[in-house]
């Protein structure tokens, strides 16, 4: 019963990630038709938004002190951050230990813009084009955005840590009168799935309540007609796909302190993001979010020892395997809706 | 006993009735119209005939075998073609080819791994193909790709795949549907042709008035599911319930 | 000749020629000259040369002629990597029945999977076979490593049984791959004006499969069933109304692309006798759908000419480092020298995907034909200004685009 | 960097200038032009190096590139002489090898076994390589040792740990100076158990695959030994980015230390995983709980961040040790490039000059004269104390580092320090130890 419960937790956990990229690919495709493979690599760049930062709020002049030596026996050169002499230490402190969650604030217009560019500069001139087409130029664009991240930060990983005051974890058993240690989690993860639960509420509310959100939704089920009344559609799905882009980012910001970033975490959730929304459904908001945390729990399950003694090797599978199951049974995915996808 | 019998046919679509007991019977080379007001049940009924939809009740047998549960493809190796409303060709082949390969599934079956001979090699299908062709005056389009065709070619070239099978039935949907009144003439001149040149039997589906008066031998008026009456194009002019079921329509 | 009409005729000769003079055709510089790092004429990169060309070849059946994008086709190119070497461990280092049981192995683990995977089309079908070649890959690197050896990939060994031929050599060495004696890894090379020419007998036996694969190739563009595929990429709906069913088709098709494949990899295998699981990753995958868009889905020599780029870019470009290129531009003012270094550094060495992922969008964006059809345009452009004036253009309003697929 | 010449082939310098005027074509065969495989025959002697350029270990490959350049740097008597001014063997002077300059060309490994066997392929085939070094993982180093064994060339091999290696994939041409998995464990154990005490219950979570078997084989026979017990065994697949679920039953199975067999990537996310799971604060069957990874690198190290703090693990060499030696590389080192070396960089700068002390020792670049040299040589003055390479399976035998991330680190690079230096005598195993059984050497194959 407990490692069930703990496995649900780290399922939606794990989930939170998925739901969100797989919503901000669902977005981009239910609002312009496209297959975005680069989707992804914006996720990556998200977390890099918040390495960035964490590089900035870094920036130090050098004084050479004397008095200690470097590795090779030299004088050292100690570093003073900007940030802490003109804030003077304490708070400079605190301000670059809350690095990520200040990248947020940081991605939020970043990521805007590059959805923008994206969608004017490249995705546009894709609209008409097959599927196929605009699988594999989002897909160049992916291995191009990783190559430039990799260019500048290298290939290995960057640890970027959560603001101490989250760190530790929190013992859900005793609040559940079990004993100590049986269920915890920590604090950051706790918040992650918090923070996801925003996000996708956030997105959902403004599809529902705002004019905006309802000309984005009656574009999606039927783009002509909305184009015919005269609304200036294309302007607005250039929006949904900043919105998308910088969902995906935050995902990568607040993603940062569970595993340090590094070029290639992009593709890591790409095929696993795309099974998603595959098996949500393609094309559909909540089918997104529902097979994410679906998917997320069904591997947390995947990977307890009792069931990895009966299938040997089935938490290397498991995702794809649903998957398969998915789309064998239900071949528009859990809430797909007929017809997308399938010229 | 007709070459199509429709009997008792029934379906429904959740809540709605798109068919009512419809029966139905269509003779060896006539050309047999299907009108009726929007709504009224044609395409329903069309594609329980071609084997894309399933009824809930009732059967269609074709020269005596059924045709119900069959995939689209065996009911038209069973003899039935069909033309849709906009035409559906090969686009990215060029018009030989396209009809050439209706001549394969004919001669060949549904399935063939003709994969080591050549096309060029085949003579008797190219020749069967460009005899079609020049039925229906595309000789000199051969090596066009189709889609560069002008839309009335299309519905030619659509019409020739699927004569050149040779169909004991052939099924129209609207085949004027959106035509200009010029293109729509030279649909029917086409079919007129056809019907008057070779043996074979056509179901048209319809609501310009102009063709299904222009070509059919009989008409079966469908509302609501069920058909209404079944006459003579004659005597279906002046029927009344014919006029109250489309005047009803046009009021609201 | 061989059932082919005479410009088809005519293409094959062309193909054979190229193929054969490979060993020169990729050597035109001089050993001593500074442009030598760019010749590729080694045994080793010629026989990638020809069996990636036979893998794209094999993809572009399918997806060049019906349109389905698979995902997931490097898991055939594995499966027969792996089916071959345990022939060679079990029964004789001849590549001969490797390769026979590579073909075969793989074409039935394509059967399978084509079954599953043909139920559905469009995006569904490219994730069912991303998914399948996923699960075969993460499997063959953990818990079937008893049957692939996992990470480090299956090899030869000195305790192999080897019931045809022999455990172990005289001198105590593994016996190396062999065409009924002829070692593979055997070479002539022949010098001339300070050119190095190497006939590398594996080299040959890829190409002469290659020749085999692309003659095949010919036939099944040129034929009914070819035709048959082109008309399931158009349009499936018209092709059951027609009275002909699609799956059959579509999996045969899968099934000659697998088989492909498992070819790919058996020589492969019988090139280096080892089987590496990374051969089945969806990357690896990805990377013969790049080399088949690049050169020219759906066209016959496209796919190769893809294969061959991309296999030229990742052996040769990216050794171009730094100090190559300050030799390149050492004759800039100094302070310039550093900065086109500088402005060129990302883009070449270990930054050659960069440049094959800009390359690649260029093409998807620009070029949908690729790089075949980037050719036709050029060509096509001369000949336009050669006939400039005169109105002997026998491109009529209606012939230029009368055969996109068959162009060659 | 002049150094770089990347492409002519030895064989070709001389005979082109002389046959360039003649118009007389010869032919002739590989194994006719040659004793051995890629016999250097101009002024120059070709090395490859081949490393991860691309993918997750890049910048460990990068590093390894460094120590390379740095080791022909100073082959051909440039720079301050690194660590040959404090080797044992005394034959190489600064003039190249057997008087022949060394030039070297690269391949990118990908870390992937075909990829780099192809790029060892390439060198070898194309530019004419005589030795063939590098890799950081060891499904790359068996893969392509196995290569170089068909080929004909020394396989030098760099960073890869697997028991494997040496033990049944072992090959004739190919040689370790790195330590391997069994090492650890005997290194590490006593000090676990001087540390931790020993009734201890132990968890593992394993990469599932070659490396991260024989590793937890290795870790928890050596603990099991010394009276822990080990819980479970639990593998993780590769591509895991999160290890939540692997982790969290941790706590509540019994154990009261976690042993991660993994590395890379993998090492970064389990360790950082189980830190942020709070497992190091907590108490359990009395004791404070213990995290262990057996193989470190200072890459990975920085990678995990402030996350590595009091874990202890064992590496090969570490920038901070005081000897000679070490100090003279990490100068060496640092003055040219800024930072100091890590142990992937060490090893195959070691590697490099075994390689060329032993054919200046044979007198011969012949494969077989070099592997002769190489078997059984006793050297010091590398950074590791008094070294065997010895002849049963062309392991090197030296002392082993233990290591705990340190808790207060002086500057960025200040990320481990050496808990204990392991004797070499305590890590030493006999070449027939089940670990290690089932391959055998082979003969030497000097190719052509």
């Amino acid at each position: 019963m407990d490692t069930f419960l703990l496995q649900i937790l780290n399922g939606l956990d794990k989930g939170s990630a998925y739901a969100l990229i797989a919503l901000g690919l669902t977005l981009i495709f239910g609002t312009l038709g496209v297959v975005n493979f680069a989707h992804g690599a914006l996720f990556m760049i998200g977390a890099f938004c918040a390495v960035t930062l964490s590089r900035i709020l870094n920036l130090s002049y050098e004084t050479i002190d004397p008095e200690k030596k470097d590795f090779l026996g030299n004088p050292a050169v100690v570093k003073t951050t900007y940030v802490e002499s003109w804030f003077g230490p304490e708070a400079g402190a605190w301000i670059i230990d809350w690095a990520v969650p200040l990248g947020i604030l940081f991605a939020i217009p970043i990521m805007l813009l590059i959805g923008y560019v994206m969608e004017r500069g490249l995705i546009k001139h894709f609209y008409k084009r097959p599927h196929a087409d605009q699988i594999l130029v989002t897909f160049g664009l992916a291995i191009v955005l990783q190559e430039v991240i990799k260019y500048f930060y290298g290939a290995n990983p960057i640890p970027t840590p959560a603001p101490s005051a989250f760190k530790g974890s929190f013992d859900f058993g005793v609040l559940l009168g079990m004993d100590p240690n049986v269920i915890i989690y920590p604090y950051w993860r706790m918040i992650y799935f918090t923070f996801s639960l925003v996000v996708i509420g956030a997105v959902f509310s403004f599809l529902q309540f705002t004019t905006f959100g309802m000309v984005v939704r009656a574009g999606m089920a039927d783009r002509e007609t909305v184009g015919l009344l005269g609304i200036n559609i294309d302007k607005r799905f250039t929006i949904m796909f900043g919105i998308a882009a910088a969902v995906a980012g935050l995902a990568g910001v607040m993603y940062t302190p569970i595993n340090s970033p590094n070029y290639h975490m992009g593709m890591d959730f790409l095929v696993l993001s795309f099974v998603v929304v595959v098996v949500g459904g393609m094309g559909s908001l909540p089918g997104a979010v529902l097979a994410g945390f679906l998917l997320g729990i069904l591997e947390s399950f995947a990977s307890m020892n009792w069931i990895k003694d009966i299938l040997p090797g089935i938490d290397q599978i498991i995702i794809y395997l649903v998957a398969i199951i998915i789309l064998l049974t239900r071949p528009r995915g859990l809430m797909g809706r007929k017809g997308v996808m399938e010229e | 006993m007709g070459i199509l019998e429709v009997k008792n046919v029934g379906k429904r679509f959740g809540g709605l009735q798109a068919l009512g007991d419809v029966n139905l019977s269509v003779a060896e080379n006539t050309v047999h119209a299907i009108i009726g007001p929007n709504g009224a049940g044609k395409s329903t009924l069309l594609n329980v005939l071609v084997g894309k939809l399933i009824p809930d009740t009732g059967s269609v047998m074709f020269d005596g075998q059924s045709v119900l549960g069959r995939k689209p493809h065996e009911i038209n190796q069973m003899g039935i073609s069909r033309v849709f409303q906009t035409p559906e060709i090969f686009s990215d082949l060029t018009v030989l080819e396209n009809v050439m390969i209706p001549c394969f599934a004919k001669r060949d079956g549904a399935y063939r791994m003709h994969a080591f001979e050549t096309v060029e090699d085949e003579v008797d299908i190219v020749q069967k193909a460009e005899q079609m062709l020049l039925d229906v005056n595309m000789q000199d389009k051969l090596r066009m790709t189709a889609s560069s065709l002008s839309r009335g070619d299309k519905r030619r070239l659509e019409m020739a795949m699927c004569l050149v099978q040779e169909p004991r039935l052939l099924l129209l949907d609207e085949p004027t549907a959106g035509m200009a009144r010029a293109d729509t003439n030279n649909t029917i001149d086409l079919l007129k042709e056809i019907k008057d040149s070779r043996d074979i039997t056509m179901a048209i589906i319809e609501h310009d008035m102009h063709v299904v008066f222009s070509l059919a031998e009989r008409i079966t008026v469908l509302a609501q599911g069920t058909p209404l009456v079944e006459d003579t194009p004659e005597n279906i002019k002046g029927h009344p319930k014919v006029q109250e079921a489309y005047l009803g329509q046009a009021h609201g | 000749m061989l059932g082919l009409n005479q410009k088809d005729t005519k293409f094959l000769l062309i193909v054979v020629a190229l193929t054969l003079l490979t060993p020169f055709l990729t050597q035109p510089f001089a050993e001593s000259s500074g442009l030598a790092q760019f010749n590729a004429g080694y045994p080793d990169l010629m026989q990638r040369f020809a069996i990636y060309g036979i893998f794209a070849i094999g993809f572009n059946i399918l997806f060049g002629l019906t349109g389905y994008l698979s995902f997931g086709h490097a898991a055939f190119l594995g499966v027969g990597s792996y089916s071959a070497v345990w022939m060679m461990k079990l029964l004789t280092t001849n590549v001969i029945p490797g390769i026979i049981l590579a073909i075969v192995v793989s074409g039935l683990f394509a059967l399978l999977i084509g079954y599953v995977s043909l139920r559905r089309s469009g995006i569904y079908f490219s994730i069912l076979t991303l998914a399948l070649a996923q699960m075969s890959f993460n499997l063959a690197y953990s818990v079937l490593t008893p049957i692939t050896n996992g990470e480090t990939g299956l090899q030869l060994t000195l305790n192999d049984p080897r019931i045809l031929g022999v455990t172990a050599t005289p001198d105590g060495s593994i016996p190396a791959t062999h065409l009924f004696g002829l070692e593979m890894k055997s070479s002539a090379q022949w010098e001339v004006f300070g050119h190095l020419f190497t006939f590398n007998v594996g080299y040959y036996f890829c190409a002469v499969m290659a020749i085999i694969a692309f003659y095949l190739s010919l036939r099944i563009f040129r034929s009914p069933f070819g035709m048959m595929l082109r008309a399931v990429k158009t349009n499936q709906t018209r092709m059951s109304y027609t009275g002909l069913n699609a799956r059959p088709y579509t999996l045969a098709a899968f099934v000659i692309s697998g088989m492909y494949a498992g070819l790919a990899g058996g020589l492969l295998a019988s090139m280096d006798p080892l089987a590496g699981a990374e051969r089945m990753q969806w990357t690896a995958s990805g990377e013969v759908v790049i080399m088949t868009i690049l050169g020219g889905a759906g066209t016959l020599m496209g796919p190769v000419l893809g294969a061959g780029f991309i296999k030229y870019f990742e052996n040769i470009f990216s050794k171009i480092n730094d100090g190559v290129l300050h030799g390149w531009f050492a004759f800039l003012p100094d302070g310039l020298e550093d900065f086109v270094v500088f402005l060129i550094h990302p883009f070449v060495g270990k930054g050659w995907h960069l440049t094959l992922g800009l390359l690649f969008m260029l093409v998807v964006t620009f070029l949908p034909g690729g790089l075949m059809e980037g050719g036709n345009r050029i060509s096509r452009w001369y000949k336009n200004r050669r006939n400039k004036g005169t109105d002997t253009d026998e491109g009529t309003p209606h012939a230029p685009k009368s055969t996109p697929h068959v162009a060659e | 960097m002049s150094n770089s010449k990347l492409t002519r082939r030895g064989l070709l310098k001389t005979s082109a200038v002389a046959g360039a005027g003649l118009a007389v074509p010869t032919i002739f065969t590989a194994s006719s032009a040659s004793a051995f495989t890629n016999e250097p025959t101009g002024s120059t002697v070709t090395l490859g190096f081949n490393v991860p350029q691309t993918g997750a270990y890049a910048d460990e490959g990068a590093d390894e590139l460094r120590a390379y350049e740095l080791a022909v740097e100073h082959l051909n008597g440039g720079g301050d002489g690194g660590m040959l001014n404090t080797f044992s063997s005394k034959v190489l002077e600064g003039n190249g090898i057997l008087g022949k300059k060394v030039e070297f060309v690269t391949g990118d490994t990908q870390t992937k076994s075909d990829a780099a066997r192809a790029s060892a392929k390439s060198m070898i085939e194309k530019d004419g390589a005589i030795m063939i070094t590098g890799g950081s993982s060891s499904g790359v180093a068996i893969a392509v040792q196995g290569l170089c064994q068909e080929a004909g060339v020394i396989f030098m091999a760099g960073l890869t740990h697997s028991n494997d290696t040496t033990g049944k994939d072992k090959k004739a041409n190919g040689f370790r100076h790195f330590f391997n998995a069994y090492m650890s464990a005997a290194a590490l154990a006593p000090v676990l158990e001087k540390l931790y005490g020993s009734d201890r219950k132990a968890y593992h979570l394993t990469a599932d695959y070659t490396w991260g078997w024989t590793q937890e084989e290795s870790i928890a026979a050596a603990t099991e030994a010394m009276g822990w017990e080990t819980v479970n065994k639990v593998r993780t697949p590769l591509a895991s980015t999160d290890f939540s679920s692997y982790i969290s039953p941790v706590l509540n199975s019994g154990a009261d230390v976690l042993v991660l067999n993994h590395y890379g990537g993998n090492m970064v996310n389990s360790l950082t995983n189980a830190v942020q799971f709070g497992l190091r604060e907590k108490q359990v069957n009395g004791k404070n709980f213990e995290i262990v990874v057996p193989l470190y690198s200072r890459l990975m190290a920085k990678g995990a961040g402030a996350n590595v703090k009091g874990i202890l693990g064992s590496t090969n060499w570490h920038w901070s040790l005081q000897d000679d030696a070490s100090k003279a590389f990490v100068q060496s080192f640092g003055t040219k490039y800024g930072f100091p070396p890590s142990q992937a960089a060490h090893t195959v700068y070691c590697q490099t000059l075994l390689y060329a002390d032993a054919a200046a020792r044979a007198g011969s670049f012949n494969p077989c004269a070099i592997a002769e040299a190489l078997e059984g040589f006793e050297f010091d003055g590398l950074g590791n104390g008094p070294t065997l390479y010895r002849a049963d399976d062309h392991q090197c035998f030296k002392d082993v580092l233990v290591v705990r991330g340190k808790e207060n680190p002086e500057n960025e690079f200040d990320l481990l320090e050496v808990v204990e230096v392991t004797p070499a005598a305590q890590v030493t195993y006999a070449p027939d130890h089940p670990m290690f059984a089932g391959g055998a050497l082979g003969n030497c194959n000097p190719g052509a």
